[in-house]
């Protein structure tokens, strides 16, 4: 049953010290601001996954928010390296990073198997490759009818995820429409989740099939213009390439970073966080 | 006429990898150089071929390149796009894609890809992304083309760390499979396009050779670029030479690439 | 990749005696003109596969055209039995029936995985039914992370499937609108497919998400108007609820169901065939 | 005021089996019977329930009753339709749902149901229309109402054949599972509503006893109609009588309903 809060309230109520943590959003709709605030409130020790960590988690990974992180593809997409990431893994700053690598493939069906309430997921996955040897949570698994070997992964049940959409409707039902990622799933496998909306509107105006969350599916719901930004909200505003870009030169150097993030993280309230 | 033009080995590089696109061919593009010749092939000899990313956007016709895998122009100029789980799922996994045009960070012998680190894997001497979509692309694939610049770091005698598989550490790996793995499991690389040469498995052995080079390319500048003591063809060919056409569109599908990513989210796209 | 075929040819083509074949729609959209063209072509020994086998596939059982049937629920809906069906199954009329039967939610979970390229689906099902006592199809399989046994079936995979959509434009790429059942699953987990559809247009006119099916993932397109009829085309005719009724005395009796099907089906044209 | 209406038994059963929904429960409903009492539900005291069918139609208001579980109707009122692998997938095994609302052919001492058939499973007395929704429905919903008619032919010591399981042939089938199953299976049915009386199980032996007797309905009515012998509660209430409103928004509903499904395909619905 969704309860319209505030991102602070929605955060602290939701976002435990230690919580295993999805905030999802494939390039598009990424939950920016949302990430923002579980750093202002300085939770420590989470278990973050996604499939592309992106910026998001290099800036909480740099904040000292995780202790393991979860992914499938963790760069500045047309960019380069997540320096607070890597500097985790390689470095151990600013606290040590336990990593669990899987492909995309593996990823997605994992949150499919979580929203499906089902513990594990199968595909036809992983073959040859050496990932398996570093992630013991890839395993195989035996067809009974063919006889075939396939893989097997875990499926991912978050304890929250966090999703960003266009709008929600006044009782909370939500619409996401574009590049709809691995949102739906998230939401639908964790035991609460938190969508941030750009705005609220009388009747959300989606098609017979849209993807449409009922409020009944969503714990959370927080109104944050602009809450996905440098990322992009279809229909809302651009992706902030510019800021992909410069974010390299920011995030290489960890006092660049700590400044940065003081700024415009910190230092900001909840509503106008996003960079 | 098309001698005479000024192609950089970039350029020489994605025009080739272009033509190996047929039209009509479905293909799940990686980032990068990929994408930057399933494009052009898209906007010239191919009108047909359907572009797959793996952000779920379905035949998609892009008018600029993304710069992500998830940029709304590849959304707003698509068939359709559905979810990520059913991309991989129904589109990939299901069989649907006849070619998996992948880029990489190293690349052996045996055509095995490495996009995850160099060095150990619990101490690594750099961090690379990681798999992404690319371990099920070559494998869900009907066949794989590799794109990649021709460098000694590049291209390794063993990789580091098998990603996404090519061959095998031996280049038996997609044989011998249970039949009903055999029915999905593709082809594999079946041409690797760099700046410098094509190269292909040997039907034998699936080591990487050298098929044809690129105009004005020795066969010392691939052996000095390669990791291993690389191996020719009996019969090594020329690539064909870009046609004006074709560098005309390539250039000028980069300049509005670059204007369009270059600007600040201005509000001239905001209108967009 | 999509040809447009006159039904006749489409079914003559793709539909072969002894071929396994899924003519799905769940309530809405059921391709019955396509159903009455294999009649007419008097096609022998398919394996009929359908979560609801509804009047459609009491006319293909009731003409002889099957010899098994998978299915999960057979009636008529709202109404009763279906007669044809039950004849065969009980009395062997006009031939014999096996029957496979399974729940809607491992058939559902049987298209998901054909269309995913996957052996078999992996369900939460069948928990304490007597339904894998009578059906050998249904496994079971544990969980390699947890232990837990969750019911196991084989993946559909038809030779060839059918259905009926909106519409198509001119490339062939289908949009399916409203209840969209397992449609898209059966025409990907399936070697060949037909879709019979109302029109064709210039534009789909869908939006960014919606249930389109590309003109490369089809074999055959036959422009069909009322192809669904007595069932309906949500956005073109509704569901014509009193013949759903009268079939119930149409089939109940041999001759009476031979003499519809004669008048109606078989000295019918492919155009005109849907009742 | 409502002790004065003429109320039939099935009017009775179905005001009862509504009133059994709270508001913003979330119902995946069987068709007929539960489809009827769940949007009674929905139009009376619980205009929040929300309605899940099987077609894939979440959270829908059907102005009328579907003649089918895929009726135009549930669609055109939903908040939106899903496919059906879907629904099953991450609405119902997901654990979405809080009441699976069945009917049944057959119902015995362990509220086990049978849509299956009558006699042997090879050689059927009768053949019914099978399981559908309702194996799972009945296992991955939190708690399952049941509502049928009342008859010794329907209520019987033990069924034919279980299509769905109610407590299982002795009671325990849904004990001593493993721990994630037993995170998943749902409490089973809570209720069996029907035009004579409510019957809840058994806390300890699972048994379906009669808690409610309907107005004006004797024990020894009950025993004639079940085909086992049937127990008693402790202390039998008396089902509260419908009210005026009740009985008018479902003679309402039902007249809307009959009118709708008896036209042909008229013109007038063909504009709508």
């Amino acid at each position: 049953m969704a309860e319209f809060l505030s991102l602070q309230e929605a955060v602290s109520r939701f976002v435990s010290d230690g919580a295993t943590v999805a905030m999802e959003g494939f390039t598009h709709l990424i939950p920016f601001a949302a990430g923002h605030e579980v750093i202002r409130q300085k939770k420590r020790d989470l278990t973050l996954i996604r499939m592309t960590p992106d910026l998001i988690y290099d800036q909480l990974i740099g904040m000292g928010c995780a202790s393991k992180l979860i992914f499938s593809w963790g760069g500045n997409p047309g960019v380069g390296s997540l320096h607070r990431l890597r500097d985790a893994v390689e470095k151990h700053y600013p606290v040590p990073l336990t990593i669990v690598e899987h492909s995309h493939a593996a990823m997605a069906c994992a949150y499919e198997a979580g929203a499906a309430g089902l513990p594990f997921a199968v595909l036809r996955g992983f073959i040859g490759s050496d990932l398996p040897k570093v992630n013991d949570q890839i395993k195989s698994i035996t067809c009974p009818f063919t006889g075939e070997e396939l893989a097997a992964v875990p499926s991912i049940r978050p304890d929250v995820s966090i999703v960003h959409a266009q709008k929600a409707d006044r009782h909370g039902n939500v619409l996401i429409e574009g590049i709809v990622g691995v949102q739906k799933e998230a939401v639908l496998a964790a035991t609460h989740s938190i969508v941030t909306v750009e705005e609220v509107v009388d009747e959300l105006g989606a098609g017979p099939n849209a993807c449409v969350l009922p409020e009944w599916a969503i714990s959370a719901i927080s109104v944050v213009p602009m809450g996905a930004a440098p990322s992009y909200t279809h229909g809302y505003y651009p992706r902030d390439n510019t800021f992909y870009r410069r974010w390299d030169a920011i995030a290489r150097d960890r006092d660049t970073f700590a400044d940065w993030m003081t700024q415009h993280v910190l230092n900001a309230d909840a509503q106008g966080a996003s960079q | 006429m098309s001698t005479a033009l000024d192609v950089t080995p970039s350029e020489m590089m994605t025009v080739t990898a272009s033509r190996a696109l047929n039209n009509r061919t479905t293909c799940f593009v990686g980032i990068g150089l990929p994408s930057e010749a399933a494009n052009l092939a898209r906007l010239t000899h191919a009108p047909e071929t359907v572009l797959i990313y793996e952000s779920g956007t379905l035949q998609t016709r892009p008018d600029v390149l993304p710069l992500s895998i998830g940029d709304g122009e590849l959304c707003e100029t698509a068939l359709t796009t559905v979810a990520v789980p059913e991309m991989f799922r129904y589109w990939l996994q299901g069989g649907r894609v006849d070619v998996g045009f992948l880029g990489t960070a190293q690349i052996d012998k045996y055509a095995n890809l490495n996009t995850t680190l160099i060095g150990d894997y619990r101490e690594p001497k750099v961090r690379l992304p990681g798999g992404g979509g690319a371990p099920e692309i070559a494998t869900n694939s009907k066949e794989v083309f590799v794109m990649v610049k021709h460098s000694r770091r590049t291209f390794v005698e063993a990789v580091d760390f098998v990603t996404t598989l090519g061959f095998g550490r031996d280049g038996t790996a997609r044989d011998n499979v249970h039949p009903e793995t055999a029915r999905h499991l593709g082809k594999g690389p079946t041409r690797v396009i760099t700046d410098l040469c094509v190269m292909r498995p040997d039907p034998e052995t699936r080591e990487l050779i050298v098929t044809e080079l690129h105009p004005g390319v020795t066969r010392e500048a691939v052996i000095e670029a390669t990791g291993w003591p690389v191996r020719f063809a009996e019969s090594v060919g020329t690539t064909p030479a870009p046609s004006a056409e074709e560098i005309e569109v390539l250039r000028a599908l980069k300049a509005r690439t670059e204007r369009h990513h270059a600007g600040e989210a201005t509000e001239q796209e905001r209108a967009s």
